[in-house]
């Protein structure tokens, strides 16, 4: 048994040991252990140059990050939470994400950024972001959202082996986890979606910390007799339309579950990409499960009835297939 | 402890606080925080907590020197601010149980405390963000001519963000009234300062942006007191910012979270010889303005005071569900 | 006649006479007289206090302006262009937009953020943005973009009355944009979307620089005798529906243009409503013309082959129709 | 400009360059920028240029200190360090034509040249934001036990943004091989220095992180060139980050879109009197190094390479359409 947590642990220490220009950069992922224990025990095995400390300067070591990468390193940059990384958007932007094209192709910056994001745990308006689709709009970004233990200890390997930037979204309610990883466990695509829950009658297309809600929900709906695909887009850019759409051409109607705010976030192009696509294979427009637009509130009923939970999904799915009740 | 301002124009002044009143006030937040880590175990209150315990003589002794009129601006780990300013405790600690009778209506819990009677603006959890905030409300009363004080706290680690160095130099650039008071308590999270920072004399780094700084004991209640009525009297003066550091040390872990690997016990040990309410206790019995006993039953009246807080927290409503999204755009008054 | 650029100007002298609560602040809005001449001439007439030149520091000098619109002021806030917005976003996402939801209802912070925005002069991949989607996911904010001189001139003075943060976006391009306008023009509406042009066959939705190019599609395509409605979304947050579906549910075909990136922007969110809300009225999928993902080239040619212009708006106009050649 | 550097680990020197040499490179700057104000004008060149006209003697002198293995990070206002740094003058100006022919294949203009060849990091146009990447540049670096150094340049009106701040911190905290230069032109497109920072004395603000900062006369090519020397010394020695502030002046505009409205013609007028070229020619005559004749002379063949660059980028092809999205993401290789 292993955990989330321990998987991308065990993925970072596998990269350390790899490579000597890979180093994990970042506030409290040394002494500390990391905010969420992520790294806890790298700096006693690799020391303090290679699990390397940072003051609180989002901007500054993010930026530092880039220019690592430009001077040959393989930096892994953890943002301690999504929360802050609005302070760095700017150098990920204008910078890591632009280089390569602004400098026609002479430039490089193989950089993996990883951060925490999601809300569940009454942190309350500040901390509890999902601001994945922020990143999934910026071209020269590659944007992953593992959910599953194997993800968790294979897409920081592809990441780092990508010559360009990588952002790495790790939902806090996933580092515990629990699972059976095989001891060779290694690389996985960063390309492809993938198909989580097979089904027949509608698809849920979803990531991230809303995984484990959707196949709730897909059990919940199998229990009425409604057969609910999952899929995981795992990549959230460039997306993988391919297995989306192949889905929906099945199944009919579709779902998006995010657990970003709904205007203008994830469900929006989920939504607008099936809904261009696969127009005349649709029998229901496509559902949106998104988390209600307002700062998330700390009392915990007013949090929960915010975000994405199972019985939302569910209706909607019950909606989408013509089930009222 | 009584305050009085005369108006907008005139002196404004502030009578000293007994040194009871500032022990009384540091005990209030003690106790009213070693009860929230047993709520917190109890699982009656979430999220994040910070708790303030060992740093109680700052926010006693500088708040104690703030009118009605000022506004003060704080962190993540303001509980103590808070009391101190004023906030009801029930109020408090009906937010931390996330209760429609909350300060905040069980929408901020911890980490955002606000409260408008007494102008405290929250309860800033993005490190450093507070800072340009106070500057703005600073800059408010300058160009409106109140003579007003924004009292700005935040830690030593948040001094390494940028926007620290961006709002001590507006504050300085337009000599805003705003006393940045940075709490060093020598760690932010698991990171001590001279791993955070190149310049760990922290008044010498605020003096570049020619700003007055100094630095005082933060364990010590009547230090802080008297190094932040100097600082107000230059800010009131119209002498612009002040940057105040007040050394101390939080003898808590950062958060409920934290297992506190990353300090030895005898350092913390070492700083709890220096506890505020004890210095405090030990001066008072010295200067013999009280005795044990009377500092005994104040701790039974504090404690009474921590007992009806949670009773009416306990007694607590919650918002409806239908209400969730009331407080994102004002309605158009139609 | 008068110009965008001078009913902005205008507005501006307006509140500051109103109101001595407003002032504006920002980067070389004094002495320099506004990176895009809005605010020349100002300074003189009234005083460096209240036109107010600020240092470099977007998420300072924001900031500020929070502080100042919670100590009582009515402050409009410059950023010189959308591109440095970034720097500040932390301070509108979690400060502005949040501190009325987080303060239980006790603090209103009634700031007002002017910032331009978008492409088409050559200026590259770091200053060539266009994010109102970024702005427009954000509850808490109002988000403005006039296309118009009476909104130009109007919208600032109803964004000043807004108790709540209001983001107000000037596209570049529109700064010379000329015409005539009432003397007397004032307040406008920031609630609804408008009907710039009336149409029967397709309904091309936009905002602001996109407005003048969808207006010329529709010239274009009415030559080949498509009636194309254009609809000016004038507020991208919160979006007025109504107008939008009872365009649509009368065309019953529908284009978004937006000049930001196509995925995870605003043409998503446009298509996604319309589908999800339209679907039974849908004769064709919702056509999306977007800028495509690439940071913007400085070259001429490959940046005017980034955006969106009126060639690919009509193509996909006519694509919807069923007209092809 | 005669460069050597003895490998990675033996000492590293660099042959004083000749007077005359700095002047042909200052020269090349001037005549290139003069010819480039022209050409904008008549629309062959688009977008924001930033001339660099009376500030060359900064990059002149500071980078004839550097070695081919050293790194250049810029700004926006950046033609002269590319040129001073090696950046062959045809594909600067095929860049700012938007020639597939350019530095960046035309995508990224005046404002973003970048050259792999020469370790040259753009070209960065938000202001600030250069700062971290030159500390990341110089991280790797200490990481790889390299001795190379990391020269940075910006304008004083970036030490207001929080990313100077951040920066400034790291490099000290972590002693990294950076040469932080400042040019020092006074004003911020219209922004005079002491209207923007409450500290002008700008190596006093860059001491309060530790790091060894002086100030050098930026309109005296061989004392920038000598104060840089002494300030790579120390990086290369192991002592950290060097702060080096260049006092200079902008003589044009801030960009081609800027009536300059800010800024007396008597100011600019006094600054010209100590224009580079004149400060250096006269140097150059005094010491009887050259004569005016091998001035001259030197002037007919920069206009040459002038000539020639722009030939060049007339005759250049643009890039097709279809690689629009090209650069990008890198196809992963199957
Ligand atoms: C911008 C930002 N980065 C990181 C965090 C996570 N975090 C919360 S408190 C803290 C340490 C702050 O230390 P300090 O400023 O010294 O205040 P203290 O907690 O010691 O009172 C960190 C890293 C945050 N809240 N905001
Ligand atoms: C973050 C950011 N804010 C604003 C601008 C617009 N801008 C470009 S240059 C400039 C002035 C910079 O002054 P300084 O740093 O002194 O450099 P100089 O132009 O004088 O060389 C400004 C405000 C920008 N490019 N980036
Ligand atoms: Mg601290
Ligand atoms: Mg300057």
């Amino acid at each position: 048994m292993t955990t989330y947590r321990d998987a991308i642990r065990e993925s970072i220490r596998d990269a350390l040991t790899r490579d000597d220009r890979v180093f994990l950069m970042g506030e409290d992922v040394g002494r500390y252990g990391g905010a969420f224990a992520v790294s806890l025990g790298l700096l006693e095995e690799f020391g303090e140059s290679r699990i390397r400390d940072t003051p609180l300067s989002e901007a500054g070591f993010v930026g530092a990050g880039i220019g690592a990468a430009l001077g040959g390193m393989r930096p892994i940059v953890e943002i301690m939470t999504v929360n802050f990384s609005l302070l760095a958007l700017d150098q990920i932007l204008n910078s890591a994400a632009s280089i390569l094209h602004m400098s026609g192709g002479q430039f490089n910056v193989p950089l993996v950024i990883r951060m925490t994001t999601g809300a569940g745990r009454q942190l309350a308006a500040q901390h509890s972001h999902s601001l994945e689709c922020f990143y999934a709009h910026i071209p020269g970004l590659r944007v992953l959202a593992p959910a599953t233990l194997a993800d968790a200890r294979g897409m920081l390997w592809t990441a780092l082996e990508d010559p360009d930037p990588v952002v790495i979204f790790e939902h806090g309610t996933l580092y515990n986890l629990e699972g059976e990883l095989p001891s060779d466990a290694g690389v996985v695509d960063i390309h492809s979606a993938a198909v989580r829950r097979p089904g027949t009658d509608v698809t849920l297309i979803t990531y991230g910390g809303s995984l484990p809600t959707c196949l709730s929900a897909a059990e919940a709906l199998a229990a009425e007799g409604i057969s609910a695909e999952v899929i995981d887009l795992r990549v959230l850019r460039p997306m993988d339309d391919e297995t989306v759409y192949e889905s929906v051409c099945r199944t009919h109607r579709a779902i998006a579950v995010d657990e970003g705010w709904r205007s203008v976030g994830l469900t929006a192009e989920m939504a607008a990409r099936v809904s261009e696509n696969c127009f005349y294979d649709l029998d229901a427009p496509i559902g949106r499960v998104a988390t209600v637009e307002v700062p998330i509130p700390y009392a915990k009923h007013l949090e929960q009835a915010a975000l994405p939970g199972c019985q939302r999904i569910v209706d909607a799915a019950r909606q989408a297939v013509g089930v009222h009740g | 402890m009584t305050r009085k301002a005369r108006g907008q124009t005139g002196s404004v002044e502030v009578a000293s606080p007994s040194l009871v009143d500032l022990y009384a006030q540091m005990l209030r937040i003690r106790r009213f925080e070693e009860r929230c880590a047993q709520l917190y175990s109890a699982e009656r209150i979430r999220g994040f907590v910070h708790l303030y315990i060992g740093q109680e003589a700052v926010a006693a002794g500088l708040l104690a020197n703030l009118t009605e009129e000022d506004a003060v601006v704080a962190t993540y780990r303001e509980h103590g601010h808070a009391l101190a300013r004023g906030v009801p405790m029930p109020a408090v600690m009906a937010e931390m149980f996330g209760r429609l009778e909350g300060a905040c209506r069980g929408r901020g819990g911890s980490m955002h405390l606000f409260h408008a009677p007494t102008r405290f603006y929250g309860g800033n959890a993005i490190v450093g963000a507070g800072l340009p905030l106070a500057v703005g409300l600073a800059l408010a009363d300058s160009m409106q001519g109140r003579r007003r004080v924004t009292a700005c706290f935040f830690g030593e680690g948040a001094m390494a963000e940028g926007a620290f160095h961006e709002a001590m130099n507006l504050a300085a650039l337009w000599r805003l009234p705003v006393l940045f008071c940075c709490e060093n308590n020598h760690y932010a999270m698991g990171t001590a300062l001279d791993r955070s920072q190149s310049q760990v004399n922290l008044a010498v780094k605020a003096a570049a942006y020619e700003i007055p700084a100094w630095t005082c004991d933060g364990m010590d209640v009547t230090a802080v007191w008297e190094a932040a009525r100097r600082a107000i009297a230059i800010i009131r003066g119209g002498g612009g910012p002040v940057f105040l550091e007040a050394a101390t040390f939080r003898f808590r872990a950062h958060s409920m979270y934290d297992p506190d690997r990353y300090r030895d016990k005898s350092e913390i040990d070492h700083w709890k010889e220096r506890d505020p309410l004890l210095l405090c206790g030990q001066l008072i019995h010295e200067s013999g303005v009280a005795t044990w006993e009377d500092l005994a039953s104040i701790d039974a009246s504090v404690c009474t005071e921590v007992d009806d807080a949670v009773a009416y927290a306990d007694a607590g409503s919650l918002e409806s569900v239908e209400d969730l999204t009331t407080f994102v755009l004002t309605p158009a008054r139609a």
